[in-house]
């Protein structure tokens, strides 16, 4: 076929690109090299979200590796946040590189790992066969682990530590998950490990173990995907990453766990007779997150952990989205990308100002708009787009989660979850008006702004802010065949 | 209505209106065994005023010029709203006892707006208190109405007087009972006589109403001691057109003539209140208008 | 074939036991050294007919690795860092043996309840595969050192593999390969990260980095 | 129809360019305001008197959204006020900002147009997602216009309580919307139709509603954030935020009222209770204030609970069947909606011009500006005169409409309408009475009496384009009392379920008629006494022989309320730092006193510490001990096993 060569190219690019990184070259070109080769696999992305969107699902590698629209929605979720990580990366580099702190070997160390964790990632979001994603959710585990480590010191290492062990208990009971998964549909041939053929045949799969094999991957998939209460390594992994790197964590790591959660929801639904048995579980999670999340954000005082908690409340938000089902998987699956866009530029801009301040904290982060322009508006912005201020899209998708829990008749489950927001509302924008109106107290000079950091801040939130007003239509048409998949509808 | 003998009764208010502070100095004074001012010293008064310069203060500003004039007209717009036993007042339609209040008030608003002008310490304290007190006043007013209509049925002022007349049957004697004694304390809180305020005290300190014209000279002066008397006048009329509840325009005369001596007793009899002891006061007003009103409801079918 | 399928289950056993009851590292890592090459052969014992060349392979690389590879990494970190025994421990020695005893009859509670078919598997494979999962977390839970985390993850991997064997006669080639390749990465990580912490805080005692709160 | 795309489309054009041209904002915003104004306010008018309305439907891009902008007499007479507001205070804004930052200045006229066209977005909306992203939109923009000078500390607290409320407001109304739309697909309004609803959920969304708009509102106990933010903005913005975008808040629960089609007889008792309490605690707090500008925020709070009061007596007299009093109440609201806009927003901007002039805005440090401000005090004289409701000005129009509805439910009524006319009668003569004390110690320690400071004794008119829409707002007010029966008339049937019979009407004329004459008779004396002929002699002051009185000596604007607030002491909670003078020689004694808010003293500071002591429960979850982690995720499986095994 005319589109044989999508999924290939798809999967062996980063490793290829990967292993150019490991020739020994200056810093910076490694560095730029990572931004080139991220642009260049958005080529093969959009082919196959292209063909995905058009054509309807596109197979490789007999049957193991598919795009259908759940898949090409997260694929362009993927291109998205890492090109904007890899743009950003030279700038927040730049200082290490001159000081020569992030030398040649480390460069060449982060590239490789960079491209890794992309191919790790894409793996996941094409495989059809269930095993193989666990494979790529495991392998995204252990390669973004050192990708932590880049900065030298005692914190980083204990996140990494921590991150690691975690994720890979967590992930352990996933594949204990996916065996039982596969055991449910009885058969012992190939094709069990089949997401599509466990779909087809998902009235016959044996309820009780389907069940079983679900409360594993949920909190398998879940410590991964950072819902309370396997929250816990989160906030230390994302504060102490660099912030290219916890961009993309933010930005698609928890997305790629959740993804292969959602992957399983339609299965076990059908299994259980739409009872909404799976969906009860995902509902609950999600409102947990969401209130411990609101608990820890009440008085947080770091930028990048603030960032973090804010994360597992996105997550919670859009588990409670895909639990409610109907109108909110749509709105679930809309506001992981909203939330993807908002929280790397959100962390883009913390990490730098870190740099430019010295400092983490956020009173004496305060005036930073009148300091570091461009990235403290920048922060602002996001902050305020993350909490769901107005025109942005965020907001957008809240109301059509709340909608969802009207229909669903679960005027609770909706008390609860716009409780949450609110609190969260409250304690992040205290900050966030320090931000931006507070006078300066150190007497940094203002930084010089240049206009590519500007355009490379403004255009994400241009297109939240877009997002919130209008979804063109192509879009709208791949999120709903997206939704339907996990048993949402238009 | 504006007829011949409603246009009369307002030219016998506007006439005979500076004789009721006379007869109640007389009163007072005969009380203490002196022989006391004539009745009419309170046209001498004026007329002597009328004559006088302007004394206005450095301070003053046009504000205090016109205030005079205009709260003598908003009490005159009062007058010819107010029926005189049976018969109707100048002027009655739906609510004219709204209009009637707000008259007095935009009287009390010029003199407090004047007062303040003058910049003078004792008249901005008599302001303050003659605002707060009105204030608190007011819902007596208002409640006290707010019967008399649930008795009669009627929404205009002279409406509710006409209706009073016929029924004045002895079940309803208790609540109207209650809402005369309302509207005494109200009449003597707004016309500063003595349990709220005393008329003729010399020191700053204590006065209300005596302090808010204490700036005023002259033709102002005449115009605000005619628009009190005026005032009091009104009260006097509605509330012996409360008592008075059957009889014509000759009766009700000589009932004022009789409110006014009762007035002059009681001021001899009693001494001011302490001023944390005037709201209080207000307040029971209103509780008496309510009891009134939750008799006449009660009773009436 | 079932008698050597249940004499091999029990010696897993015997070597999860070791692990647990153990102070000393070193015991740890060959005990859990042996059981990666018992876990390893058990696929060809448990279905002894259908012997291909692929099976006997990939058997040998799973012994191969778990059985050598893995102890030389860990013994590596073991000498770097000089610590020889897991010092005093979160859950006692006598304390955690009882709890390995209590947890067996618990994991044979859970395997008749499970919902699983019993049908190919012999009784005893899928009770030994849940002690070795619930030994394998508690020794992650209860232990101090960085190692015994280490050995604990492992044990929860051959738990789960053992699992893996009640379900399926055997797991398509190319998982068993991504499997065992994420086991070894995983390892990997883990051991050089146990360097890095030698080097960092002088000492392996994971509980006392806790300086990230909040 | 295109009058509304037109208007749009100017205005947000006109937001981008003012943004860019940063040095020429101050022209061209005023001016993109007016210009998008006007076409919108003939249109308003027009359907207000002609009563057909405009409705316009166009896909939008946004699920469940659709642009459907309609205006209806509800809307128009909510909108029509706004625009003129609008306009005016924008003229007014480009004089009172000619000293701020060319940067600042380009951004704030980028709010001030978005401000201005999400309030008008807001009350044509007719398809909810449309109404919540307008009113979202109202709440940003009009956050960054109050954060206008956000050094201070204070600004940005109110800044930040501002769109807290405004958030937790729309929350209310996502629930409100969500409950509304569901089961039927589209969100338009009119495809809602709420008759076969279960009492329980009917309560449930009334109360969000009343939640939801009460906050806009600054109904007590949501108004907390109103005194904070309005004197916080730049003084033309206060003007447009309290003289309009409360009433959004009141437009927001008449269009819900509309909506949940039959309503329940309790709501109306809660719509007057909260009426009257906020009226109450309103007009209380305002007479306490010291600051001129945090006076006229509390006096809103007192003036929309007027205006609910009147909703919730309309809709009781509806409910027992009376049409007439229904019709009397509701046009009570909508009268007194429409000119609170007009004299709150003059009085905004008297006291925003006077800041400017002198640079200060306690009261007690002011006085004597009448003469050296003469159109300002002018002004404000009216604008004083109208807000306390005194003849023959617009306030007391509705005040009258109000009371003869009150009065006519006392008589006519049997059972509870006589009480409630009761209460209404008693409430709004306290209220009224309290008003005129609160601004006439407004007036007259600003305006009267010395000059308290240099600063104030330096005080001179605005300029010209400060100066113009402070006269137009001062003949506006007269001119609505001009024509208030006819405009009365018109009121009367933009609300459903009143009919207006002939009756009433002619009473009105009656009263104009009359009040025409006093004022005519008033007009005479007044030139009569001025020109009596007597020469006219200044002295100074008495001040009992005192060889040398000072300023400071004039009654100080705490004294003035002084009577009332010991009575109302347990309403107002006082809080006082005070150091007696001690010892043979004391050296420095000092007394200072500052009113608190009872609801946020009582209510919300307790909520709040209580919220973060139950908040720090989960912050120990993350303790820094991987083990407990582990223990937790193993615990987690078995919790799940254990609920959804079974």
């Amino acid at each position: 076929m005319a589109s044989a060569w999508i999924l290939p190219a798809l999967l062996l690019g980063p490793l290829l690109m990967a292993a150019c990184c490991l020739i020994p070259r200056s810093a910076d070109a490694v560095i730029r090299f990572c931004a080139v080769g991220t642009l260049v696999l958005a080529i093969p992305g959009a082919a196959a979200v292209r063909h995905a969107a058009a054509l309807g699902p596109l197979f490789a590698a007999e049957r193991w590796l598919m795009v259908d629209a759940l898949s090409a929605y997260h694929l362009i979720i993927l291109l998205v946040v890492f090109g904007f990580s890899a743009l950003f990366a030279p700038f927040y580099f730049a200082g290490e590189i001159r000081s020569g702190r992030f030398g040649v070997r480390t460069a060449a160390r982060y590239g490789a790992l960079w491209f890794g964790t992309i191919g790790a990632m894409l793996l996941v979001v094409l495989s059809n066969n269930l095993a193989l994603m666990w494979v790529g959710v495991e392998a995204t585990t252990l390669l973004t682990a050192f990708l932590i480590r880049l900065q030298v010191g005692p914190a980083a290492l204990e996140a990494m530590w921590k991150y690691l062990v975690m994720c890979s208990v967590g992930v352990a009971l996933a594949f204990m998950g996916t065996l039982l998964a596969a055991a449910s549909a009885g058969g012992t041939g190939e094709s069990a490990l089949l997401g599509t053929d466990l779909m087809r045949r998902a009235e016959q799969l044996n309820p009780r173990m389907i069940k079983a094999a679900f409360l594993f991957l949920v909190v398998g998939y879940g410590t991964k995907a950072g819902l309370a209460p396997m929250h816990n390594w989160l906030p230390d992994a994302h504060s102490q990453a660099p912030a290219p790197v916890s961009a993309v964590f933010s930005g698609f790591l928890l997305n790629t766990a959740l993804y292969a959660l959602l992957r399983y929801l339609p299965i076990v639904e059908a299994a259980t007779g739409q009872a909404g048995w799976a969906r009860g579980i995902l509902v609950a999670f999600g409102l947990l997150s969401l209130v411990v999340a609101a608990g820890f954000l009440a008085a947080q005082r770091e930028v990048k952990r603030l960032l973090a908690y804010s994360s597992i409340e996105h997550v919670g938000l859009m588990a409670l989205g895909a639990g409610l089902g109907g109108v909110g998987a749509v709105a679930a699956l809309f506001h992981a990308l909203n939330h993807s866009l908002c929280k790397s530029v959100a962390f883009c801009c913390a990490g730098q100002l870190g740099r430019i301040r010295g400092t983490l904290d956020l009173r004496r982060l305060a005036g930073s708009v009148r300091v570091a322009p461009v990235w403290g508006t920048g922060l602002f912005v996001a902050l305020l787009a993350l909490i769901g201020a107005a025109p942005f899209a965020i907001f957008m998708s809240k109301f059509l989660i709340v909608k969802a829990a009207a229909d669903a008749g679960r005027y609770g489950v909706m008390a609860l979850a716009l409780a949450g927001l609110a609190a969260v509302f409250i304690s992040v924008l205290r900050h966030a008006v320090a931000l931006a109106w507070a006078p300066a107290d150190a007497v940094v000079a203002p930084q010089k702004t240049s206009i590519r950091a500007a355009a490379l801040v403004a255009l994400p939130l241009a297109a939240v802010l877009a997002l919130g007003l209008w979804i063109p239509r192509p879009f709208a048409a791949l999120l709903l065949r997206a939704a339907r998949i996990i048993g949402g509808f238009g | 209505m504006p007829s011949l003998g409603t246009g009369l009764n307002v030219l016998i208010g506007l006439a005979a209106a500076p004789l009721l502070p006379g007869i109640i100095a007389r009163v007072k004074a005969m009380v203490a065994g002196r022989r006391g001012p004539p009745p009419l010293q309170g046209y001498y008064d004026l007329i002597r005023l009328l004559h006088k310069d302007h004394l206005r203060s450095r301070t003053a500003t046009w504000v205090f010029g016109g205030a005079p004039a205009v709260g003598l007209a908003a009490v005159v717009c009062g007058l010819l709203l107010m029926p005189v036993g049976r018969q109707p007042a100048f002027f009655s339609f739906e609510g004219d006892w709204m209009v009637l209040l707000g008259c007095l008030a935009l009287a009390r608003w010029c003199a407090i707006l004047a007062a303040l002008d003058t910049g003078s310490g004792f008249a901005a304290m008599g302001a303050s208190r003659d605002a707060c007190f009105s204030a608190l006043a007011e819902p007596a007013l208002f409640i006290l109405l707010a019967g008399l209509a649930r008795q009669t049925g009627e929404l205009s002022l002279s409406g509710m007087v006409a209706g009073l007349a016929p029924s004045a049957g002895l079940t309803d004697a208790p609540g109207l009972a209650l809402l005369a004694a309302a509207l005494g304390l109200a009449l003597l809180a707004e016309n500063a006589r003595i349990p709220v305020d005393d008329p003729n005290t010399h020191l700053e300190l204590t006065m209300i109403h005596e302090a808010l014209v204490l700036e005023q000279a002259g033709p102002d002066l005449a115009l605000m001691l005619y628009g009190a008397a005026l005032k009091l006048w009104l009260f006097g009329l509605l509330l012996m057109n409360l008592l008075v509840a059957f009889a014509d325009s000759f009766a009700v005369w000589c009932g004022m003539i009789l409110m006014a001596a009762g007035i002059g007793v009681v001021e001899s009899a009693m001494a001011r209140l302490r001023l944390l002891k005037v709201p209080p006061l207000l307040v029971g007003a209103a509780a008496l208008a309510a009891l009134g009103f939750a008799l006449i409801w009660r009773t009436t079918p | 074939m079932t008698a050597w399928e249940n004499m091999l289950l029990a010696a897993v056993l015997l070597t999860g036991f070791a692990a647990v009851g153990s102070s000393r590292l070193a015991t740890g890592i060959r005990a859990l050294g042996a059981q990666g090459v018992l876990v390893g052969v058990l696929p060809l014992v448990h279905s002894v007919a259908g012997w291909n060349p692929r099976m006997v392979g990939f058997g040998a690389v799973v012994a191969t690795t778990k059985g050598v590879l893995f102890p030389w990494l860990l013994s590596r970190a073991i000498r770097a860092s000089q610590t020889r025994r897991e010092t005093e421990p979160v859950v006692g020695y006598g304390a955690s043996l009882a709890l390995a005893a209590v947890l067996l009859p618990a994991a044979f509670w859970l395997a008749d309840r499970a919902p699983l078919a019993v049908s190919q598997a012999g009784a005893l494979m899928a009770p030994t595969a849940f002690t070795l999962m619930g030994m394998g977390l508690f020794l992650m839970v209860a232990r101090r050192t960085a190692v015994s985390q280490v050995l604990g993850y492992l044990m929860l991997e051959n738990g789960i593999h053992t699992f893996g064997l009640t379900v399926f006669t055997h797991l398509p080639l190319l998982v068993e390969l991504g499997v065992l390749m994420d086991a070894f990465v995983a390892v990997f990580a883990m051991g050089i990260a146990i360097d890095h912490i030698n080097r960092e805080f002088d000492h392996m005692d994971t509980t006392r980095l806790t300086s990230l709160k909040g | 129809m295109n009058v509304m795309l037109l208007s749009l489309a100017v205005w947000s054009c006109g937001a981008l360019i003012c943004l860019a041209a940063r040095r020429g904002a101050a022209l061209l915003g005023p001016l993109f305001v007016v210009g998008g104004a006007m076409p919108l306010l003939v249109q308003s008018l027009q359907v207000l008197f002609s009563g057909q309305s405009v409705v316009l439907w166009m896909p939008w891009q946004v699920p469940f959204g659709s642009f459907c902008v309609g205006m209806d007499a509800l809307s128009a007479v909510f909108s029509a006020p706004l625009l003129i507001v609008s306009a005016l205070s924008a003229v007014y804004g480009s004089g009172y900002l000619r000293k701020a930052p060319p940067a600042a200045l380009g951004f704030h006229w980028f709010c001030f147009l978005l401000l201005t066209m999400s309030m008008w977005l807001v009350l044509a909306a007719r398809n909810a997602v449309l109404f919540l992203v307008a009113w979202e939109g109202m709440a940003l923009s009009s956050f960054f216009l109050v954060l206008f000078d956000g050094r201070e500390r204070h600004v940005r607290h109110a800044g930040w309580l501002y769109l807290t409320a405004g958030h937790l407001g729309a929350a209310c109304l996502i629930a409100f919307f969500a409950l509304l739309g569901r089961g039927s697909g589209s969100m338009d309004f009119a495809a809602w139709d709420t008759a076969g609803w279960a009492p329980g959920v009917r309560h449930a969304t009334f109360l969000l509603a009343l939640a939801g708009f009460g906050v806009k509102a600054g109904l007590v106990p949501w108004h907390v954030w109103l005194p904070e933010a309005h004197p916080a903005a730049p003084s033309h913005v206060s003007a447009v935020m309290s003289g309009v975008m409360i009433k959004t808040g009141i437009y927001g629960l008449l269009r819900a009222l509309e909506i949940l089609a039959v309503p329940a007889v309790w709501w109306s008792w809660l719509l007057m209770g909260v009426g009257l309490f906020s009226g109450l605690l309103g007009v209380l707090l305002a007479g306490m204030q010291a600051d001129t500008k945090r006076v006229l925020a509390y006096s809103s709070v007192e003036n929309v609970g007027l205006i609910t009061l009147a909703v919730g007596l309309g809709l009781l007299a509806r409910h027992c069947g009376q049409p007439v009093i229904a019709a009397l109440a509701f046009t009570a609201a909508l009268w007194h909606a429409f000119n609170h806009a007009l004299f709150k927003s003059l009085l905004f901007l008297v006291a925003g011009a006077v800041a400017q002039a002198t640079r200060l805005r306690t009261m007690d440090r002011l006085g004597g500006l009448l003469r050296r401000m003469p159109i300002t005090g002018a002004a404000g004289l009216i604008g004083a005169t109208a807000i306390v409701g005194l003849p023959p000005l617009n306030g007391f129009v509705g005040e009258y409409l109000l009371l003869a509805a009150a009065m006519r439910s006392v008589t006519i009524g049997a059972g509870m309408p006589v009480l409630a006319g009761l209460a209404v009668l008693g409430g709004l003569a306290l209220i009224g009475g309290i008003a005129a004390v609160c601004f006439a110690r407004f007036f007259g320690i600003v305006f009267l009496g010395e000059a308290r400071s240099s600063e104030a004794v330096a005080a001179n008119d605005p300029p010209v384009p400060m100066r113009w829409p402070i006269a137009t707002l001062a003949l506006l007010c007269l001119g609505m009392a001009a024509i208030a029966p006819a405009f009365a008339g018109r009121l009367a049937n933009v609300l459903p379920g009143g009919a207006w019979l002939g009756g009433v009407e002619k009473a009105i004329w009656h009263v104009w008629a009359f009040l025409l004459g006093g004022s005519a008779l008033a007009g005479g004396m007044v030139v009569w006494s001025a020109m009596h002929g007597r020469p006219v002699v200044r002295p100074a002051t008495w001040g009992c022989g005192y060889a040398a009185p000072t300023p400071r000596m004039q009654y100080t604007a705490a004294s003035f309320f002084e009577p009332l607030s010991r009575f109302f002491e347990d309403l107002l909670p006082v809080r006082k730092k005070e150091v007696l003078p001690a010892g043979l020689f004391p050296h420095r004694a000092a007394w200072r006193a500052r009113v608190t808010d009872v609801v946020m003293a009582r209510l919300y500071q307790p909520l709040a510490k209580w919220l973060d002591w139950i908040l720090a429960k989960p912050r120990r979850l993350q303790h820094g001990r991987l083990h407990l982690y582990l223990l937790g995720i193993v615990l987690a499986l078995f919790a799940l096993m254990i609920w959804k095994l079974e």
